[in-house]
């Protein structure tokens, strides 16, 4: 089983009906430690996703041309942090994946693109209390499955786990990233809004993954 | 839910909040601004001024009448309104770099949020490939976050007004690129501001409060997006509270006797102006009782935090290049003389 | 209790808050004002201008920046605060009188409210025996105060700007005692005004809110003074409630299409500023329905009651005498061109 | 038994002492129909009065000499509409009370001379929800003790009861003078805040007026 277009425009579409969900929830959580726009903003960003999927002439070829269309659509519609960090792990994900089919290597290669644009622009180490704290696990669990020989499935499945897992563990941190960090010691005892929303994008990428290996 | 707090706004549909005010805004101002739609910014009317230096900002929406409230002659050539408490987006701000070009190159002055300095960043980067020559400067004033090792950096609050005003009266009296950036990196140097809040305020879409405080509590160190402060305390006299705020601004400036100043007394959005005088008078008072002469002033609301109850106390060291500038003529929206 | 409200102040003393708050103003403002204390009250900085018709007025504080914010060259040349949402006594009036007199006569600008009225009467009274000759102007533009048989009469609200600009141009550029009345009285015949709440404000000596609305409730037709308004209805769209209120004002001024007007949005303190451009521009386009052409705008707080939330509409019909009065340079701490 | 100088005194420190008493709830009174500071007003005005009191060098000479310091002094502390119009009835009571000692005519003379002031004054009707609503009842009250040879005690406990039932009577009473009327309908079912502030005026003349009786 590899992944194609079609299950990245799933995937899309999946991710931006989880957006819809989780809008308050995202809100909320950017409430406690943030200015409570983050649901919002993946909110905007994703409808505008979905509109300019809808209005797509051509079906698009890879996965790659599906990621670089959310990628400049976020970019120009999310606004604040999210809105670049997001619009750059796209992009730099859209560049290794402009192929038909990912196979594990490179769900492996998409995800460890996506998390460098994260830090390449937003320079957060892990234990930061960012988005960085999702897609750190993320990452090191879907090469650990990799090299098991595991299918792509499978390894969006490990990296979903490991990104939820993640963004929960972001509770105990102290901020000193983005703007949960003006709040100091305030900031422990919440979880971080970017790490659950890039927890939300890693398994809608496995649920859809599932759907199409059947 | 606790007093201080509304969650009932004059507004029609939430998400068409920014895009409806800016309209009436543009149709109020019609003498100083134009409003350019899709993508959205706010341009000095009859744009970019040949040969002067074009002076751009914007940020989030719900600070008004930051940034476009300063559109006009002698401060911003455009700004650039993102949705409420969200940095804008790379193409909104690129067009408008570019349309704020005289030839002279442009300042984007960029207050220092992750976001906002990601979204600015990027837009350079566009505006230059179409051949404008962009300078940022990162307004960071806010004492309250203290140790910039642990944080993003210093926010930028109300200093962000003597930026705008100071290098676009620079760039106004004809000063070149270079200069520009440097009287505004000279403000940045100098201005400092905290910022205590009443009471919370309410995302248009958030639909509910943007921090919980009893009736007996007060955050001190606030910033200007509804954000909890540094720490909570019982509520207090206005005088009591005006020492917490100077106090960190003087010393982080450390301002010594016999320095001349601008004291700006800023409003959140929810509190009278009757008390922001108050607050003015022991400000002034304390800063006298150390020697330091309040040379010029302002009090009122310029950045606000929607209807947030609270004010800040902003101190910027003035020398006689900066109050020449402060006092060369402006004609915008919400400051004018 | 209700949300909307808050019982915070940046106040010390409630019994001081009048006396600290316009120290600070005068303090601010030192270029355009100066503040006589014992009995308090605020004068044109140098006093009255010799050979031009003083005007002078006042009432209860807690509506800043109206009156000591319009102190200065070509608008009032004195302003007398009350205790908060009370009128000033008659030995604080009179004085300003005396003081603003310069020699061609003083005119008393005054809200029609019976505390008002009585004390400015009495005042008046005293300013003559000085020889100081006194003309009053009743200023009544809310048309939420229907029938007049049936009340103390309509309101002075958020058109006082109107009176006092207008007025104050006039008496600038050299108008004798009759022609600044004439002109004060025009302005008053042809300004109406209509006002909404969101949410109540707090007194300081009283310590809770003026009054108790729920979450999803709004009072139309309110006054300055934390009153409750005629009806209560359901919150509403910005848009309908700007027809709610811009409706009856142009029925009371029997509006033609051709005329031109002044279109004031005046906040009442605690609305965004980003509100009343939303409120503004559904006016604008309501009136431009009916063939009225916006030929001059105001939108800020103007005539404020505390911190309450809400807005009022207010249409002055224009014509060009009027006009050029309203565009005569002004400079007060709060209003400036 | 008569009425002279040291009664007045006692009466209007007594009505000071009401005015700090009941000063929250003519605050909530007006409050409720008004702008809420009519017990502000009063207290800041008898307070005044008071302070004014303790400074006299002299002691007074006359009832009239007492009322006419009461009504300068709140007419110029009181503001709003309750200043004038208390200031003028006191100013009326003391231009009919330029004695030694009243006896139950001469405080018939002297509410008389209060009532007409504040009708001179505020012009409004006896219906009109205001203080006129508690004056004209205890007039009329003082009036029928006095013809029927009622000792000044008695005349003004007479007044008293009546201008408390009056101010009582007000609940009912549709606002068209003052800043009620604006309520329009809305004014009904709520107390005149200064009937109920004239009502304790009167009670504190009959109360120390039964003190000094003996
Ligand atoms: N420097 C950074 N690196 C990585 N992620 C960051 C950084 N700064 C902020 N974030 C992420 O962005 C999220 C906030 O996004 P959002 O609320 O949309 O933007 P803003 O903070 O501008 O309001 C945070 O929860 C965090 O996960
Ligand atoms: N025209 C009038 N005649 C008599 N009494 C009046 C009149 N107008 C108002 N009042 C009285 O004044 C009281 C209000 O006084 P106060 O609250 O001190 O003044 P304000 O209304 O200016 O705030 C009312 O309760 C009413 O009894
Ligand atoms: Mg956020
Ligand atoms: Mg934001
Ligand atoms: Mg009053
Ligand atoms: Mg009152």
């Amino acid at each position: 089983m590899t992944l194609g277009p079609e299950w990245a425009l799933d995937w899309t579409r999946l991710t931006a009906q989880a957006m819809t969900e989780h809008r308050a929830e995202l809100i909320e959580l950017d409430r406690q430690i943030g200015d409570g726009d983050h649901g919002e903003n993946m909110f905007r960003g994703f409808s505008a996703v979905v509109a300019k999927l809808d209005a797509l002439a051509e079906p698009p070829t890879t996965v790659g041309d599906v990621l670089k269309l959310v990628a400049t659509t976020l970019m120009s519609t999310v606004g604040g942090a999210a809105g670049p960090l997001y619009g750059t792990a796209y992009l730099r994900a859209a560049k290794v994946t402009m192929v038909d089919d990912l196979d594990g290597a490179g769900v492996v290669a998409m995800l460890e693109a996506g998390l460098e644009g994260i830090v390449v622009r937003g320079k957060a180490n892990p234990g930061e209390k960012t988005m960085v704290d999702a897609w750190t696990p993320a990452v090191a669990a879907a090469v650990a499955a990799a090299r098991d020989g595991a299918t792509p499935t499978e390894v969006l499945t490990a990296a979903a786990g490991a990104a939820e897992q993640g963004a929960k563990d972001t509770k105990d941190l102290l901020a000193t990233k983005g703007r949960a960090s003006y709040l100091g010691e305030r900031s422990i005892g919440h979880i971080d809004p970017g790490a659950t929303s890039s927890a939300l994008v890693i398994r809608a990428a496995a649920e859809t993954a599932a759907r199409v290996a059947g | 839910m606790q007093k201080g707090i509304s969650v009932k706004k004059l507004i029609n549909d939430p998400q068409s909040v920014v895009a409806e005010s800016v309209e009436g805004f543009g149709l109020a101002h019609a003498d100083v601004v134009e409003i350019r739609t899709d993508p959205l910014y706010v341009l000095r009317v009859g744009g970019a001024v040949t040969g002067k230096v074009g002076l751009v900002s914007g940020g989030g929406s719900g600070h008004e009448p930051l940034h476009a409230g300063f559109v006009g002659h002698g401060m911003l050539d455009a700004a650039v309104p993102g949705a409420v408490f969200t940095s804008p987006t790379p193409d909104q701000i690129a067009p408008a770099l570019i349309a704020a070009d005289g030839g002279a190159g442009v300042v984007a002055i960029v207050k220092n949020y992750t976001g906002d300095v990601l979204n600015f960043e990027t837009a350079a980067e566009l505006a230059e490939a179409e051949g404008t020559q962009v300078r940022s400067v990162i307004v960071n004033d806010d004492v309250a976050v203290e140790d910039s090792l642990y944080t993003a950096g210093r926010r930028g609050v109300a200093g962000t007004v003597a930026v705008e005003k100071i290098a676009g009266a620079a760039a106004a009296r004809g000063a070149d690129l270079d200069a520009v950036v440097a009287v505004a990196e000279k403000v940045i140097a100098n201005v400092r501001t905290m910022g205590v809040a009443l009471s919370a305020c309410t995302v248009p879409h958030a639909g509910r409060p943007s921090f919980d405080l009893t009736d007996d509590e007060i955050e001190i160190g606030i910033g200007i997006h509804g954000e909890p402060g540094r720490h909570r305390i019982a509520a207090a006299p206005a005088d009591a509270i005006t020492e917490m705020l100077l106090t960190p601004v003087v010393d982080d400036l450390a301002l010594a006797s016999g320095e001349k100043v601008l004291l700006l007394v800023n409003g959140m959005g929810g509190t009278p102006l009757s008390e922001l005088y108050i607050v003015y008078r022991q400000a002034r008072s304390l800063l006298e009782a150390r020697g330091v002469e309040v040379s010029r002033s302002l009090v009122g609301n310029y950045v606000t935090s929607l209807e947030m109850q609270g004010a800040s106390v902003t101190v910027l060291r003035l020398d006689d290049e900066l109050t020449t500038l402060w006092d060369a003529p402006v004609h915008t929206a919400a400051l004018r003389w």
